[in-house]
């Protein structure tokens, strides 16, 4: 176990599969000579040469498409796209071409592309640059998305990613590169298609992935100065979503709150709620409530972005009446 | 046998333009210029082509003659008959779709077989083919078995797709038909990709791979186009984008659509040297794409090819192109290659009658053959619908019929 | 009341809002000359000219963009896009743009457009032509989605939709094109974020919209031949979603099954089932079932397809194993 | 007063350059060839411009002189205090932005004061502008106030957006700032629109309106500048696309990432007439958009301008631009467009040393006062939070905070 952030655990697994295996290769905006606008590839140009991190125009539909070709033809690329908001220029080459071109063709080529990008609000990026859309992709059979919230799984996750056949967005977040955590030594894969419990716990489980799991683990931990013992799910993978693990940990705690940073109406907490009203629909206690941003484009101003966005205290104040609800008393 | 009759002897035209006075736009050591191959220079005849509008050309657009005259007789005798048969499979497909063997959107390379066969005789088994959705023709000439291309179209597990593409979504991976595609522009990037891997993994030379990327004449107007062209000029990949000018998108013309509706000369925006060449002319189509094809895998100069030639029927199947003007229609007929072709071999004594119509009787076959294969093929299994979900099974991955429940919950 | 069908119904209301409003004009690919991919636009570039009914070059980003600038003038565009799958090249403009405009530049800017567009599986169209994905704009605040399952509503939500300052998809169904029904002539408006109740019932709810709220209402009929009364919630808007008609309805029937053609993980189904457990909770008597599309790419072959998606014997399915499992007895 | 301080004479260089050997591809009617207003030709001095290869246009490139010595000195003595305006202005924001008082993305118009002023000034008051995340500059020529520009980077109530846009999303209805876009490209499509809600409305002529599109040189390579462009070319829409070339995307160069750096050639793609300007020259600047201004509005023709320039600092505020070499960061010094239109103005007498000075002094007590009405302004209000949702309301619009329940479920 080394401690460093998930910056570093991102980059050094880039580094790690790039040394590994001659078929991985990088590319993407200003990941190069600009040493990326995260800085998750800094030195990566210099290490591997233009061939192995290719600088790209301002042309997301384009390489993102050029990353599904060269991926049909045996090659692993991983794509940085800047930001997952960005995302919406390619969304055609991921949902239309890079989902499909397995299936479609009767299962005669692979699509092994990663794509990486970050999500995210919360940084005064106003409406157009703070979204959280990994749902669309969430959406689509073809595609798996995972969404590391700990400098581990960023590293296992990305590794078993650009491992996998199949096309896969990981969804990174700003908020969550200086963190910092543990991260395995060597060799380490996470499943994707698994979900964790990060936290055991006996009284509510929490549901959440990204940077809302790390929220909710604090939160969580807080709770047991009040003896509340709320049980932790990072989901890790939002497609394959492991719906068993969730509805087990419901199934024994009786109680749900999920969170998320995305908007509320359609979000990931919908299917999640969903899951666990029809998958612990006997054992539970209350409903499942939701905490996620306020349904607006995202104002710029500190004050409204804070208003509209999920804090620790919201999650807090979700779980206290769910407990309330059911006339839990410590 | 559905070829029809022959007509009075047409001069095949034949023409390729560069694009104008680019020198200053071609990258150094890229061919300023390019002909197709043949010999004896002769100006354009007939009608000029959709699309084309060499008014300010003057002097910079070098008309060259198709050159059949120097082509053996074997190679002319097999281009007809693959003309043939791209023209019998399509019509035997349309008849098939009236029948309901067919479903969905059918697209048909009816007037196109001339820059079929010769953009398909222009590449090497190595290179690479992304095509669009209109592609019966091309995965015939590639050498895929009509019989497996026409089972997919029906849907069948015997299919060049095991009967999840249909009509829009040939592949084959042995033949390099790396596809159909339905999203108009959407193959372009992936091909640009693949070009990328070639580059990324050989070098160029004569034996080099190419990819061939083939589009419509209103896909040019997309954003996919635009950013893939660029990409490919400034990372010097092996890659020849196709621009098959039939005049139409659906209804709307080339000239309604593009600001620049002289459609070669549209990769002037990334240094991309363009030629245009009459699409109906099967050997200058030849011939220029493999000149192109050239400079793509020995200098890794991406290059744009324009072929020009006509749709006979509507957008797809089920169009009855009510928008076409009488003239239009008349004009697409007089410039049939398939005809043209025929009679040009038979009054050149180039082929004899009877070889003419021992190829089409032995076409009519093979066609026949094809329809009676996929008929008699199985559909696939409704046990395999989860079979292509994912190439790496991981964990949860969904296998739910509609009526299933979620998950089992208990009281 | 006229009976007509749903694309002469969509037809009409297109001319009446041309002669009503001079601002109004339409723009899409093949609108004018091929007279509309689906025909919904037969006969307007003849009466309208092409200032009115302006065809567009294959450039859906651009036009969609366009329609966005245009509308921020003061027109009102009502862009056609083929069919939804389409989209995903204009989402950029729809999601970063459309929907943006107005509450990122402090509410200075409106964008009055209306995209019209059929999504729906079914037609041998394959992975990439038979999505329903209005799921994506759904989920998007600033924009407004409806989804007309009758003629009746496709003339009173297309009227509001053009009538309304805001960004407005409008989601048609290749199925419904040539279904019937009767249509209030003259001036009808159907409020957007309403759904309605389109046939009551007392033993369990149906939440349903577009393609699959005919089915739904269809299973419903049949269904009082043995006795089961089912009351069908035609969801009509899916942004604002009317949760109260949800949650009311299933308040009172204690059971619900959701169906629509989409895929069920993230679909629109999954909200709908959240939003009944939090709203409903202490009425439900069984999960609330999703009938939804197989999570694959749809296949070309006919016999996968029909697998594939939902039918009218799979609604019944679930409505019955519904009722069982609360031990109703007709 | 951070204006650098006078430096040696400089000629100031001053270079239009039309798309070369164009005449065929422009449509009829439409002027072959643009020059900058200016009359006495001179050649071009200092080194070439980024994104500059002129070796191809031997004979079809213009020179013309900046025509600096026929302004009247009022009219200089007001552009140099609109481009003090902006140096001064950008340099406090990158201070507030260290302070804290800025957040999220904050891009500087620094080094292209002379491309923002002369682009300001040739627009008309109907006249609309779309422009990108980098656009401080544009809002204050194009007369806002200073305060409510600052305001809205501050994210205050009364800021030009309200503060729901900061930085990158500056709008005003009255100066027909129709908004800042943060994503690359996104503007140009609406600028389109926007022209074409202009041709549907009204016709052609000299008073007529007509919009002004901004972009970066990054921003030609991306799908909808080409889909826009098309549009505007085949819809004839009163438009003028103007590339602000700074010589780089991010750390990217242009050469890097277009295949053709010459980019006030790639309207040629469409048939829309191209002009390169020397954008370190207010009066080459002003007077090559306005012409082109006068294509758009009174012959409907579509224009494209490029303008030169370059970027003094970083990407954004926090780039420290590391990757940049000590001869470009040198370069761009030594071409910074604001000493040297003072040193002009001295050293021709146009403007004393006491006149410039005392503009400066202004300028600075002007953004000053900026920055008090910004710090003491109130932010939104929370309970604003939803005011903006939709401009129709609707039922059931959702207006909820993070942490409330989705609706109240009684047992
Ligand atoms: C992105 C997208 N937009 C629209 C369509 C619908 N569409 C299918 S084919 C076609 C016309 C294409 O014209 P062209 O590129 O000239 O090819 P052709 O059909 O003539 O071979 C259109 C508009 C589509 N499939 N994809
Ligand atoms: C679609 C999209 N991709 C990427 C970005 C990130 N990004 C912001 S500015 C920029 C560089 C733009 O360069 P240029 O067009 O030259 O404009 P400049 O910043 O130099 O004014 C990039 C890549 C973005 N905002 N939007
Ligand atoms: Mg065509
Ligand atoms: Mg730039």
């Amino acid at each position: 176990m080394t401690e460093m952030s998930y910056r570093q655990a991102l980059h050094d697994t880039l580094r790690a599969e790039m040394l590994r295996d001659e078929s991985v290769f990088l590319l993407g905006e200003e990941i190069g000579i600009f040493e990326g606008s995260y800085k998750i590839t800094a030195g990566l140009l210099q290490e591997f040469g233009p061939r192995r991190v290719r600088d790209t125009p301002i042309s997301e539909e384009g390489f993102v498409g050029a990353a599904v070709g060269a991926a049909m033809l045996g090659l692993r690329p991983v794509v940085e796209l800047m930001t997952i908001n960005f995302s919406l220029l390619a969304i055609d080459q991921i949902v239309n071409h890079a989902a499909k071109i397995h299936a479609m063709f009767g299962g005669q080529a692979a699509v092994p592309m990663v794509i990486r990008t970050p999500g995210g609000g919360g940084q005064q990026l106003g409406a157009t640059h703070s979204q959280n859309i990994e749902v669309y992709y969430a959406h689509v059979p073809g595609l798996k998305v995972v969404a590391p919230s700990t400098p581990a799984d960023a590293k296992g996750l990305l590794t078993a990613s650009i491992r996998d056949d199949d096309p896969v967005l990981v969804v990174e977040n700003l908020a969550l590169y200086n963190t910092k955590g543990d991260v395995p030594d060597g060799d380490h894969v996470t499943e994707i298609g698994t979900a964790a419990v990060t936290k055991e716990g006996t009284d509510l489980t929490v549901v959440a992935y990204s940077r809302a799991a790390a929220i909710a683990l604090d939160v969580a931990h807080r709770l047991e100065d009040e003896h509340i013992s709320v049980e932790v799910v990072d989901l890790r993978s939002l497609r394959p979503l492991d719906r068993e693990t969730i509805c087990a940990s419901v199934r024994k705690t009786t109680r749900a709150v999920v969170i998320e940073d995305d908007w509320l109406s359609y979000g990931i907490g919908a299917e999640v709620a969903a899951t666990i009203q029809e998958g612990a629909f006997y054992h539970l206690d209350a409903p499942v409530r939701r905490v996620a941003a306020a349904e607006v484009p995202l104002p710029y101003a500190k004050s409204l972005e804070h208003a509209a966005l999920p804090h620790a205290g919201d999650l807090l104040a979700a779980i206290h009446e769910t407990l309330d609800a059911t006339g839990f008393a410590p | 046998m559905a070829v029809p009759q022959k007509r009075s002897g047409r001069t095949p035209r034949a023409r390729a333009a560069t694009a104008p006075a680019s020198a200053p736009s071609v990258r150094p050591g890229a061919p300023k210029r390019r002909r197709s191959g043949a010999a004896t220079p002769s100006g354009p005849s007939g009608p000029p082509a959709p699309g084309t509008d060499a008014s300010g050309d003057t002097g910079t657009i070098p008309s060259v003659s198709s050159g059949l005259a120097a082509e053996p007789p074997q190679v002319l005798a097999d281009y007809y008959r693959q003309m043939v048969l791209v023209r019998v499979f399509e019509q035997r497909a349309a008849e098939m779709y009236t029948r309901a063997k067919i479903g969905g959107y059918c697209h048909l390379n009816l007037g196109e077989e001339a820059t079929v066969v010769g953009l398909m005789a222009a590449l090497e088994r190595t290179d690479y083919l992304f095509t669009t959705y209109r592609e019966h023709g091309y995965a015939l000439c590639r050498g895929i078995d009509p019989g497996r291309v026409m089972a997919e179209l029906f849907g069948k597990a015997t299919g060049v797709s095991g009967g999840w593409g249909g009509s829009m979504h040939l592949f084959d991976t042995d033949a390099r038909l790396l596809g159909g595609y339905g999203i108009v522009g959407g193959q372009i990037p992936p091909a640009t990709g693949a070009a990328l891997a070639i580059a990324y993994r050989s070098d160029p030379g004569d034996e080099a791979e190419a990819v061939m990327c083939l589009m419509g004449d209103g896909t040019t107007n997309i954003g996919a186009f635009h950013e893939s062209l660029n990409l490919a000029a400034i990372w010097n990949l092996p890659i020849v984008y196709v621009v098959v000018n039939n005049g139409l998108g659906m209804g709307t013309t080339v000239q309604a659509a593009s600001g620049e509706p002289d459609l070669y000369r549209r990769g002037g925006a990334y240094r991309i040297p363009g030629v245009r060449v009459d699409g109906d002319d099967v050997i200058a189509v030849r011939d220029a794409a493999r000149q192109a094809l050239h400079s793509a895998r020995a200098e890794r100069q991406p290059m744009l090819v324009e072929a020009v030639s006509s749709r006979l029927r509507g957008h797809s199947v089920v169009d009855p192109a009510r928008y076409r003007s009488p003239e239009d229609t008349e004009r697409a007929r007089r410039l049939d290659p398939v005809p043209t072709l025929r009679s040009h071999l038979i009054e050149t004594g180039i082929l004899d009658l009877a070889a003419v119509t021992k190829i089409e009787a032995e076409v009519e076959d093979v066609v026949t053959a094809a329809v009676t294969f996929a008929d008699e093929s199985p559909p696939p299994a409704v046990a395999d619908l989860f079979a292509h979900a994912y190439a790496t099974p991981v964990p949860n991955t969904p296998h739910r019929l509609p009526a299933d429940a979620l998950m089992v919950s208990e009281p």
